[in-house]
């Protein structure tokens, strides 16, 4: 029961926290909400007792991605008078509402009813052990791939970042 | 036989060579010498052949197969020959005269720029002409009609500086080619309706009973038109008077003695075709008095010299075409026949009187010339005498025969129209030799000395005039028709008593002599241009406004059709419906421009549009909905 | 607490993600709602690493974490370059592909 | 299996291309043109030196190409393609001696292509190989009339290559449809002529397919209402391609007409021919009331082309074996004069810079060879005795009135209407008075004269002794003509 009333709980965060991200025109309150459904997330994750998950969710992605975005935001320092005027937000939203609602459909629709109840775990499933284990393992190629890629992010990113002295080179 | 026409159609080639290679250099001799030689060889050939054909019974037929020209199904056609005794005739008179226009030419031209060329021109037009008559199949013919066309087309515009010349020519072409449109729908309906049977001549007169009356009617009617271009009868002939722009030697062969007698050459050779339906026949005499007494009005009230002859040729032809259309062939290639000499001598004569004037065409600016041009005078006159129909001149026994055909056959209207058209021309035959030779002068500059190659031709054509009729002498008059027994055609049979025959020929020289006087009366001492002051003058002087009339209706509604289809049908119509299609497309183009933005969230929009669909349809195609 | 729960609610994290890429101009909001749509990714591979009991469906989202915050290091480097350019995070306002009225 | 077709065919390709990869210089590239025409010409006759005329299709070369749907390299050559073959061979050698001054390589490697596509297009039996060539050959004409063309080239050329690419669409709908058609049939792929002929529709898929065929026929002939790009592109294409175009392209409407309209669809043809009769003696008609008033010399003679065309059309429906040898006939001797004429008016345009009639006149008197082949060749295409124009128009005249009377005068006017324009053209350009453009008409050099003679003594040739000539496509007509009155009769 408590899982449920937890799942309820932790679910509304999540909605609510995106909900919110898409209808705020303060991009600083949309960056706070999508926090929260960030952490509402790793409460899902642990829910589904994978606690190296749990961890990982709100180091990396509340702790690095969404306080990035904050920082960047704020340090961007975004006036009222800059931001888009979006006097059709509602309409837009409601009319691309409209469109993903198939899309929903088919996806829950494949989804779905596939499994009809979890069932008891075995013994260190989530744990870090497991997933170094599984990690080390079968995954050991595609993790090094991340690890470049993260490295190619990086030089990008300071590429793309820093400021132009001269055009032509 | 092969060499008549293959030697003037060689010689055309050598010249055209010649003078193509090099058009500016000057080579008289070589030229002229040429040009007279290959007239003269066909001339030479043309007699023997007589002369054999003379020997041979007069059904007879001479052919010569060159080669298989097409071979299509039943459409097999010979490059081929035939020679019977009309074709002896027609190549008789075409040769001889034609050989005497050379020599005069080579005369007339003499100095001119392009010699060569003329003399190119003229053999390929004998050529031509020789191969219309010695054709073994109405194709052949036909080629040789169209042939003839053609190199009058250049002959007549051989001062092609001129844009008027050209024009003329332009307009003896086209209207050629109207009388040639008629002339092969003819034959192509003839050959369908006798398909399987042979296309010569000769199997066609064995074959035409196969065909239906009605046809037959058709096919001679068309054929007719054929020939009403050629002769140049009412309504195409308006090309004849403007096709005197050629040098005057063209006039002389062309539209004197040669090309205008092929539509009656044509005529009396499907003469077993027109037997066959006299209706057709009485139309045909009954346009040809039409055009003889029109031509004869208009030719009274000309004052070019040149004109005057034309307008007389044509009313000559109608005379022919009464004599084929009611049947009696032999007496209308008779008048062919004393015609070709007499209108050759005149035009000759004037063309002598326009060089030693300097190249002066209007009567009204010549006048008392009898003593200086004695010789062409003499000449001339007997002509007039001959072309009036004077015995004992070649002229009054072909008219007479004609004359008398029309009348014993009960066609009193064409016999009143075409003795009226006797006296008429004698009317204006005798206004054109008295302004010319007997008026006052009105000029006095010194005349151009004639060579001698222009006036000997001049002697010959004149003792011809004077006596070719006498072979035509019928039996009233105490001769035996050499000439209708010669040339043995089917003729119908009239019946004429000697009495009313007697009777006939008096009245034709007693009209002849009233236009004579009449003519001796008001132009003799003193001439002036007519004017056109009165409304029945204006009306003749300006040729019935004929021209003018096909002008508006025929080359003005083309011009306009043509301005029409290119502005309306064409921009308008089919272009107009293709650009409603690109305009279409164009405002669809715009369409997806406007939806290609740039913005990155349209696109997202369209890729998730497009993704919905798909949804849609899977979950359509899942059972999901 | 069934897996169809946490199957909608990726569904739904998922189509609000996608809602926000469509119809938001702010890029900002842009990049989050692109975030969302990968974490709902995240939630359906974690219910499937649940429910087969194996840790590949984690390790798979611990790989695409990594992306993440991968993306997140370009993209907000990126906004912030085009924020030099044009002064402004509107979406419609980098609109350089468009066909202008001369070219047509 | 002799392979000497396909020589024929890729030559001038193979050698374009390969003298464009390796940039050879101009005098070079001329070089290699005329010799590979050269030699396709030598190839062209020893293929006719060992014709049979009674021997059907010849010289066949099948290939495998695309298996899987059964496309195959499928080439041969019978009568009527000889025919068109020999004029390409005949022609291009001719051309390029034309072009010898011209300095463009462009104007070379796309004439040498143009050859390839012109070739292919009528020796291939494959239906898809067929299409690709009559595509081919639209590549060129294209790059020729916009980049090297005058006046609005680029409009004229995208004119031209979108009406014909839309006649080919359906044509390509219908070779597609009927490969289809065979497959499910047969279980087996082939687009081979003779395969699909052996297939039968029912009527309304039938008129359908054979409409499609028709409209890519149509409007490369043109008939009427599908001839709106035919003046603008023959006015502003350079000479060469006027003369491919008309001798050759035009003509192969009418060989695609023949080929696979009556290859296919025997019986439905003779639902469209009243529609195809009626187009084609109007635009007789029209066409050349249509050229009276045109003042550009090379619009003029398209007007006179299309109307020409529209002949040769309508002989084919007459369906007779007079009208049918006259067409085929005219086909050739057509070519040939239309050759002749633009050939001429390009030399005219060279040498005064202006194809427009009131710009010209009295050419005849400073420069008298060039009067005469120029009247040699207008004549020859208003049809005079002597020349093969009028042996052609005889017999589609003959076959007419063997139809019908009526279809006979109509047919018969073409002797009349293209006198009208044709004597009036030469009125006001080579005689009259010289104007200041006309005074220093240079007369033809001997270049010039080489490559009009031959054109010239084969239009006499073919005027005076054209038993010469028809016994090579007559058995061919008549065992056609005998199977299609066969399928029509026996319907």
């Amino acid at each position: 029961m408590l899982e449920n009333s937890l799942f309820g709980i932790l679910a509304l965060f999540l909605l609510g926290g995106s909900l919110g991200m898409i209808f705020f025109t303060q991009t600083l309150f949309s960056a706070i909400s999508f926090m929260f459904a960030m952490l509402a997330l790793a409460g899902m994750f642990a829910l589904l007792e994978n606690s190296f998950l749990f961890l990982a969710q709100i180091m990396v992605s509340v702790g690095a991605v969404v306080v990035l975005s904050m920082l960047v935001i704020v340090s961007v320092n975004l006036k009222a008078s800059n931001l888009p005027h979006e006097s059709a937000k509602g309409r837009w939203i409601i009319f691309s509402a409209l469109l993903v609602t198939p899309l929903a459909m088919l996806i829950y629709k494949a989804l779905a009813h596939t499994h009809t109840l979890f069932e008891k775990t075995d013994e260190g499933y989530g744990s870090l052990k497991m997933m170094g284990a599984t990690l080390f393992s079968d995954w050991v190629l595609p993790f090094e791939i991340v690890s470049v890629l993260l490295l190619a992010a990086m030089v990008g990113a300071i590429m793309i970042g820093r400021k132009e002295k001269r055009h032509d080179t | 036989m092969i060499y008549i026409v293959l030697i003037p159609f060689g010689s055309a080639l050598l010249l055209g060579l010649v003078y193509l290679i090099n058009p500016k250099k000057e080579r008289y001799h070589f030229y002229s010498r040429v040009g007279v030689l290959s007239p003269v060889l066909s001339s030479a050939l043309a007699l023997m052949v007589g002369f054999e054909i003379l020997a041979h019974p007069s059904d007879a037929h001479f052919h010569i197969t060159l080669f298989e020209w097409i071979s299509i199904g039943e459409f097999k056609i010979n490059f081929a020959f035939m020679a019977d005794r009309l074709t002896a005739v027609m190549l008789f008179f075409i040769t001889v005269i034609g050989t005497l226009i050379h020599i005069y030419a080579a005369g007339y031209m003499r100095g001119d720029k392009a010699f060569g060329k003329f003399f190119s021109y003229f053999n390929l037009f004998m050529g031509s002409m020789l191969l219309l008559v010695l054709a073994d199949n109405p194709i052949m013919m036909f080629v040789g009609w169209e042939l003839v066309g053609l190199s009058s087309y250049l002959l007549i515009g051989f001062y092609h500086q001129d844009a008027a010349n050209i024009k003329a020519a332009n307009k003896a072409f086209i209207l050629n080619r109207i009388g040639d449109f008629g002339f092969i729908i003819g034959l192509a309906l003839l050959f369908v309706a006798l398909e399987g049977h042979g296309y010569t001549f000769e199997a066609i007169e064995a074959n035409i009973g196969l065909v239906e009356r009605s046809m037959l009617a058709l096919i001679a009617m068309f054929l007719f038109v054929g020939a009403m271009g050629k002769s140049a009868q009412i309504p195409l002939y308006v090309w004849l008077p403007d096709a005197m722009a050629g040098p005057t030697p063209v006039s002389a062969l062309i539209h004197a003695a040669t090309m205008v007698t092929a539509g009656v050459y044509m005529v009396a050779r499907f003469s077993f075709l027109y037997n066959e339906v006299p209706q057709v026949g009485e139309i045909i005499a009954m346009i040809g008095a039409v055009s003889a007494l029109f031509a004869a009005v208009i030719a009274s009230y000309q004052s070019d010299i040149k004109r005057i002859l034309a307008y007389s040729t044509m009313s000559q032809l109608g005379y022919m075409f009464i004599a084929v259309g009611l049947g009696t062939y032999s007496s209308g290639i008779f008048h062919v026949f004393t015609h070709a000499f007499f209108k050759a001598l005149l035009f000759m004569g004037a063309g002598a009187v326009i060089i030693a004037l300097h190249h002066e065409q209007n009567i009204f600016k010549m006048g008392g010339l009898r003593k200086q041009l004695g010789l062409v005078y003499g000449t001339m006159f007997i002509a007039t005498l001959a072309i009036s129909g004077i015995p004992p001149f070649s002229g009054f026994f072909s008219k007479d025969a004609i004359l008398a055909v029309a009348f014993s056959s009960e066609h009193y209207l064409i016999w009143g129209m075409a003795t009226l058209t006797a006296m008429l021309t004698a009317f204006y035959m005798f206004r054109m030799l008295f302004i010319v030779f007997f008026a006052n002068a009105s000029s006095a500059k010194p005349l151009n000395p004639l060579p001698k190659t222009m006036t000997w031709p001049l002697i010959i054509l004149a003792f011809g005039s004077a006596t070719t009729g006498l072979l035509g002498l019928n039996e009233a008059y105490g001769g035996t028709n050499l000439f209708e027994n010669f040339i043995a055609l089917p003729d119908q049979t009239y019946e004429l008593s000697h009495t009313s025959e007697y009777l006939l020929g008096f009245l034709n020289i007693l009209m002849a002599l009233i236009g004579m006087g009449l003519a001796y009366r008001l132009y003799a001492v003193s001439a002036k241009e007519p004017r056109a002051n009165t409304v029945w003058r204006h009306a003749v002087i300006h040729k019935f406004y004929i021209d003018e009339i096909y002008d508006f209706f025929i080359v003005k509604t083309l011009r306009h059709l043509s301005l029409i289809a290119d502005k309306i049908i064409d921009n308008k119509v089919v272009d107009g419906t293709l650009n409603i299609i690109i305009s279409g497309y164009l405002m669809a183009a715009k369409l997806f421009v406007r939806l290609q933005n740039g913005k990155v969230r349209f696109y997202a929009l369209y890729i998730l549009a497009g993704l919905a669909i798909l949804s849609l349809l899977m979950l359509d195609t899942l059972g999901g909905l | 607490m069934t897996p169809d729960n946490f199957f909608l609610l990726a569904t739904l994290l998922f189509s609000i993600g996608l809602i926000g890429v469509v119809s938001r101009r702010n890029l900002f909001v842009v990049y989050m709602s692109i975030e969302l749509m990968l974490s709902a990714i995240n939630l359906v591979l974690a219910t499937f690493s649940r429910l087969h009991g194996d840790m590949h469906g984690s390790v798979m989202v611990l790989l695409i974490i990594a992306v993440i915050a991968a993306e997140a290091a370009l993209f907000l480097a990126m906004v912030v370059h085009l924020y030099r350019l044009k002064r402004t995070v509107d979406s419609d306002d980098f609109n350089t592909l468009a066909q202008t009225k001369e070219e047509i | 299996m002799n392979p000497i077709l396909s020589y024929i065919i890729f030559l001038p390709m193979l050698l374009s291309l390969l003298m464009g990869t390796i940039r050879v210089p101009l005098h070079v590239l001329r070089l290699g043109a005329i010799l590979s025409s050269i030699l396709v010409f030598i190839l062209v006759l020893f293929v006719g030196l060992s014709f049979e005329p009674e021997g059907g299709m010849q010289f066949i070369r099948v290939l495998p190409w695309i298996e899987h749907y059964g496309i195959t390299y499928y080439i041969g050559v019978d009568a009527l393609s000889f025919v068109i073959l020999a004029l390409i061979a005949l022609l291009m050698p001719l051309l390029y001696l034309y072009m010898w001054k011209e300095k463009r390589k462009g104007y070379w490697y796309n004439m040498m292509l143009l050859q390839t596509g012109v070739t292919g297009a009528v020796l291939s039996l494959d239906m898809i190989l067929f299409y690709l060539f009559w595509e081919t050959m639209l590549l060129p004409i294209f790059i020729m009339i916009g980049r090297y063309g005058n006046g609005m080239r680029q409009f004229n050329a995208m004119k031209i290559v979108l009406m014909t690419i839309l006649g080919s669409m359906t044509m390509l709908f219908s070779i597609l449809y009927l490969g289809y058609e065979f497959y499910s049939l047969n279980g087996w792929w082939s687009f081979a002529l003779s395969d699909l002929q052996t297939l039968h529709f029912n009527p309304v898929t039938s008129i359908w397919l054979a409409g499609g065929f028709l409209l890519a026929f149509a409007i490369k002939i043109p008939l009427l209402g599908f001839h709106t790009w035919m003046a603008p592109a023959y006015g502003s294409a350079p000479t060469p391609t006027v003369v491919i175009l008309s001798a050759i392209m035009a003509k192969l409407g009418v060989y695609g007409l023949w080929r696979f309209g009556y290859g296919l669809f025997e019986e439905t043809l003779s639902y469209y021919a009243p529609i195809i009769m009626t187009l084609a003696i109007i635009g007789l008609l029209y066409y050349a009331v249509h050229a009276i008033m045109e003042q550009n010399l090379r619009r003029m003679f398209a007007y006179s082309s299309g109307s020409h065309l529209s002949l040769i059309a309508l002989g084919i429906f007459l369906l007779n074996s007079y009208a049918w040898s006259g067409s085929l006939y005219f086909i050739a001797t057509h070519a040939l004069s239309s050759a002749g004429i633009f050939i001429m008016i390009g030399l005219l345009y060279s040498r005064v810079k202006s194809v427009r009639i009131d710009s010209l006149g009295g050419i005849a008197s400073v420069a008298p060879r060039f009067a005469f082949f120029f009247t040699f060749f207008a004549l020859s295409i208003a049809g005079l005795p002597g020349t093969g124009g009028f042996v052609a128009e005889l017999l589609i005249i003959i076959g007419a009135f063997k139809v019908h009377v009526w279809i006979g005068i109509l047919t018969a006017t073409t002797m009349l209407t293209s006198m009208l324009y044709i004597f009036w053209m030469l009125q006001r350009t080579l005689f009259g008075s010289t104007n200041s453009s006309t005074m220093t008409f240079a007369d033809l050099n001997i270049r010039e004269m080489t490559m009009l003679v031959p054109i010239m003594l084969l239009l006499l040739i073919s005027g005076i002794v054209p038993s010469l000539f028809f016994p090579l496509f007559e058995p061919q007509i008549t065992a056609t003509l005998q199977e299609v009155m066969l399928t029509i009769g026996g319907r």
